[in-house]
């Protein structure tokens, strides 16, 4: 048997459906279509009544997930893509992410985003907005890199008290394999070594997880040990496991999909700085999609997001200085 | 509680209707002596922030809160003040929020009309206009899908906010869904200082009830009868199934924005009109031309008032405000999912994080 | 250009709507047999992303592009490949856009629907459903302040779009103003896989523009000379001063929602029904019983189209795509504000930004 | 004469309307009312037609806007608090941030955003957004902290070519005052040496630069001399003149009233440690306001917010790094 990130991510619902019955999933087609990406395939049969088409009305779906949310439910609303819930922008960060520590009453919603850049998909079927939501109090903001931490992590996202950002990278959807869906799990916010090593260390997340094993693959090669860091959830973020990786390696690469203003790596990077200084032996280093919109052609696109060649090449540059 | 005005014969409607407005009159005064104590104490420096009146709009909002019953969902505004007290708040968890007590409701963390209980169907405001009607639906369709009585649930708004997008997608949402959704709007002619001409433009909003298909009803907002019927049946109509239900209120607001604003720019002519007319007056007036109430019995409810709302805001400005050094500073309900930031004290770091103080159960009481 | 189908007397009336059938039958072929190209190159794995095709929704289409005039505003949605058309974007245009081309509109940046010529009035839809709307009403604004001509704004939507709080927020901002807006809704019965009874709970969605105090008419989209009729009166209201007009279209997506989905969603009886005619039959058996084109004619004009579509997509296929080191990376039209990030190659940090490429004039061009 | 913040805020739109015929002004009540504020009292009637009251409808206020901008008009969008352009969100960093990129045609609006913490305002009348809209290609963010910059920022951000996020500190308003307006100013994009040292450098913007002033007041009586660099645009962010600054000084602080996940100060710390790790000899540190919405009560807002005091400890503590 082989499972896809994409399936993980279906089946982590379905064993949701089955085992609370204060789930419900709420989107545009997430019901007998099964969703734009399928990831709802086949839950409205399974689970009649408790899987919704919504209306093109994101900042009401969010809202009456809120309102759900207060009377005990625990909704999983599916955007149709990351890039359309900035629409619903006001009531995820205003309204859920500030509802508890207004009000003493949890909000426990999941709001899955299917993010990032696939070819062809442009401006606004593209986006990675991870460090969007990260930026507001309240949100817990997952991002799996993983077809087991899909399922774990989409499964916690749903038993958690507070509102969950899941940022699903649509590159995995269908590339992704794993044998079999995972028993066990790392907890929440712990960050995972993706791959041991000495020389380097890369802090990654989702789909650039895998382009940051590629480089420690070929790297690798030419005698370089690099090792991995998989973030799984950027907010909060695992400061003790990336600090414990640069203590080992000296130095440190941040990669991210996202714009390079602000974002991940800017976060990661202050806080090895501010924590880890003593760590460092040469200056921490980030590699983000440059600062246009996400581009159509492929061409272009390829040379907007980090790949494992720039990587690669950063790697090098870094370990020079 | 009064909950219907029509549909009683003879002389028992006559009883009733008397009832309801007396009712209806009794949380008016209240709510507006309360108001008038927060205006005071605004003037004198003592509130934090702004003081919001619902002066001119007591008589709509005592209807929406009298028409509702426990178990409902209420979502009010900032002009809600009557409709809140009507639906059980009582004075001293309004004057906890506006003098930011620690004890209150809101703890001090959110304050003046940001107050509520929402496990108790009392849902506090959003600034953002408009962002509570998708709320109230969802608590509405979560009681569905549990298959527990789903009761009415009431938002009210004014008629700047029905120019939000998210009024449209909420209402549009309750109809599609069809909750048993009561969607009060306030035309009070005026949105902080814009006329409601640059606002919508159609004849009156209740025009948009056909293309949502829900029903629709108007009604003049100050008078008190009117009111509770009109209310009153949206709330019954939404309660026997018949789906959402949109009222349209007309007033004028009679008093600014916000304490700071002296509202200069309301046209003179719309005060002297019908409109600019006090609903607290009307209400008096009539319970004294229909010997509903003797000077006596009224001067009684208003000194009753003023005690009460007095003993209400002395008791609470004796009351702890928060203390920073016992504020967890965890804006999550899991406090093992906090970020740890550099720079914040260690003890904040590791954060053990305090229940909320336990607040009591709202429901609706009777009349003062 | 057609503009007027009514009004004109007698046999001429005859002629001129002969004229006008026969003009929007050759663009709704033009766009059909241009949509077939793309499906293929599609099939044959030759465009990145999804195709999104309008079978079913030309006539409404080529009415809309018919019926504007040059120094208009059209913001057309993903269906409207026939209304593109008649208000003039080329096949090239709109080959280069699908296929990347370097040469096209978006350069490469942008791809498939999204294309667009804002300063002729020609606006480059943003993915997020509703929001061009308040874009056309700022345009035509714009030209109030600036005292020119204002023309009028046409925007497409479908009806899923109405859920949008965009929509209703441009829709009253267009009505307060009183904005030459015809705001074209094609009720094709699904949004994506969505049936519109998901969508909104009244009976037509013409019913929401007495809420906005708006013009409202309905038409048949299967019918090209219902389409031409009703589009083209609701552009003589909005041009006539008469303020925003909202129009709404019965039919059928004939089509997946792209090219990606076999749409096995559709109710088959939907398909039989009158709503399921496609209009460009209709419209050819029609010029056929009426005489108005002969076989030959049909058949040449089909040719002509083929022959223009192959042509145009061959072309572009020998254009080059955008080239990443040629790219300047600079989202901003003031270069000296690029903001500098260590990562970057400092070729790209000095940024020289190129000129973009010039961009014919567009102009509603006569029937092909 | 002595003249306001929110005065020259006022003054510059009166320019900018009589100067340019392109300029109009459009929020709620800024027409006869003068806005909320006051920052376009006497507008309307000194500039008839031009200034214009907006329905309640954020996401058409910015939309409108682009449509004007793209027929050659330079509107000023005024938000009646920074807290609500989040529901005009998606036009302004979709649509505004991407225009000029996707079609090559310029999107000349600016947006002001009344921003920042007074006392008694709560978690919706508080917010500090520039982190926020800094995420996105395609704006400028400008943070002026002085009121010849209100003046003259908001002057260039009329001006320029992009859409400008105007972000004015309401707590400024009042409190701020100046002899006169300018009649010169830095360019766009260059930080400002608030206040010259040699011993520290603190980093700030906005409300934040005049609690900086404060410390390195108090601390010149001790004889330590902190050099306050004020950003003034955040975005662009002018790393040259910090890193010269931290050159100067080896250690740097950065300091922001918005809340700590990413953001500004992780942006310079991110920028010092990577192009100036050398410089630093003593790991650089950041304060932020904290991780919840902003308070109600005065009591907790003074402590969620950096103050002078809480600015003072940090620079204590960095000293002894
Ligand atoms: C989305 C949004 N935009 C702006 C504001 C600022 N604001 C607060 S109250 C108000 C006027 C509200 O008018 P209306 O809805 O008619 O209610 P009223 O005050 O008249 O009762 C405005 C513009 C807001 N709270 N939310
Ligand atoms: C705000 C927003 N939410 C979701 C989407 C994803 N989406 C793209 S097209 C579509 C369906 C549109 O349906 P409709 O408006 O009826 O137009 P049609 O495709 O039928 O022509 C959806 C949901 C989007 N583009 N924008
Ligand atoms: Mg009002
Ligand atoms: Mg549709």
């Amino acid at each position: 048997m082989s499972i896809t990130y994409l399936e993980a991510i279906r089946e982590a619902q379905a064993r949701a459906l089955r085992d609370d019955p204060r789930v419900f999933i709420y989107g545009q087609d997430v019901g007998s279509f099964g969703g734009a990406f399928k990831a709802t395939k086949n839950l409205a049969q399974e689970f009649p009544g408790r899987v919704i088409d919504a209306p093109i009305s994101e900042d009401a779906m969010v809202g009456s997930a809120i309102g759900a949310a207060i009377e005990g439910m625990r909704p999983i609303i599916e955007m149709q893509f990351a890039d359309f819930s900035t629409v619903g922008f006001n009531q995820i960060v205003n309204h859920a992410g500030a509802f508890h520590w207004r009000t003493g009453v949890p909000c426990p919603i999941t709001i899955r985003l299917p993010s990032g850049g696939t070819t062809g998909s442009g401006p606004f079927h593209s986006q990675c907005l991870e460090g969007l939501y990260a930026l507001y109090p309240g949100l817990v903001v997952m991002t799996p890199a993983t077809v087991e931490d899909a399922y774990s992590m989409l499964l916690e996202a749903v038993a958690i008290d507070d509102p969950v950002i899941f940022c699903e990278h649509k590159y995995l959807y269908y590339h992704l394999k794993a044998e079999a869906l995972p028993t066990e799990a790392l907890p929440v916010g712990k960050a995972r070594i993706a791959r041991a090593g000495r020389d380097v260390t890369i802090v990654a997340y989702s789909a650039m997880v895998h382009e940051a094993i590629a480089v420690a693959e070929e790297l690798a090669g030419e005698g370089t040990e690099v090792e991995v860091v998989d973030l799984r959830t950027v907010k909060p973020l695992d400061t003790d496991t990336v600090i414990a990786s640069v203590a080992r390696t000296g130095r440190l690469l941040c990669v991210s999909e996202a714009w390079p203003w602000g974002g991940v790596t800017a976060e990661v990077i202050a806080r090895v700085a501010t924590e880890g200084f003593g760590l460092l032996d040469a200056p921490p280093q980030r590699l983000n999609a440059k600062d246009t919109p996400v581009p159509f052609h492929p061409n272009l696109w390829t040379s907007h997001r980090p790949t494992a060649r720039s990587i690669c090449e950063a790697v090098r540059r870094l370990l020079q200085l | 509680m009064v909950q219907s005005v029509a549909g009683v014969q003879g002389a028992s409607v006559v009883s009733s209707l008397r009832e309801g407005i007396v009712a209806a009159y009794r949380w008016m005064l209240l709510a507006r002596v309360l108001d008038e104590k927060f205006a005071s104490l605004y003037r004198a420096g003592k509130i934090h922030g702004g003081v919001y009146l619902g002066r001119g709009q007591e008589a709509l909002s005592a209807a929406v809160g009298m028409s509702l019953r426990p178990g409902d969902v209420f979502a009010p505004l900032i002009r809600d003040g009557a409709g809140r007290l009507a639906f059980g708040e009582t004075l001293v968890e309004a004057a906890r929020t506006y003098l930011g007590s620690a004890l209150g409701p809101m703890r001090g963390r959110d304050g003046n009309v940001h107050r509520g209980r929402p496990r108790d169907g009392y849902l506090p405001m959003l600034s953002h206009l408009g962002a509570m009607i998708s709320v109230v639906n969802g608590m509405l369709l979560a009681r569905r899908f549990k298959g527990v009585p789903q009761g009415v649930g009431a938002a009210c708004i004014g008629e700047g906010a029905t120019s939000t997008g998210a009024f449209h997608e909420a209402l549009n949402q309750a109809a599609v869904e069809r909750l048993p959704l009561v969607l009060v709007v306030a035309d009070n002619q005026y949105a902080y200082s814009t006329h409601s001409s640059r606002q919508f433009a159609c004849r009156s909003l209740v025009d948009r009830a056909v293309g949502y298909g829900v029903t629709g009803a108007t009604l003049d907002g100050t008078d008190v009868a009117e009111c509770l019927a009109v209310v009153g049946k949206a709330v019954r109509n939404a309660r026997a199934g018949g789906g959402p239900q949109l009222v349209v209120a007309r007033l004028l607001r009679l008093c600014g924005h916000g304490e700071h604003d002296d509202a200069g720019y309301i046209n003179p002519a719309l005060k002297q009109s019908e409109l600019g007319r006090d609903c607290l007056a009307v209400a008096e007036e009539r319970l004294r031309v229909d010997g509903w109430a003797t000077d006596a019995e009224l001067e009684a409810w208003h000194g009753e008032s003023v005690g009460r709302v007095e003993a209400a805001v002395n008791s609470v400005q004796r009351e702890p405000t928060p203390d920073p050094f016992q504020e967890t500073w965890c804006a999550l309900a899991t406090p093992r999912l906090k970020d740890g930031f550099p720079a914040e004290p260690s003890a904040a770091r590791a954060g053990t994080v305090a229940e909320n103080p336990p607040v009591a159960a709202v429901s609706a009481v009777p009349a003062p």
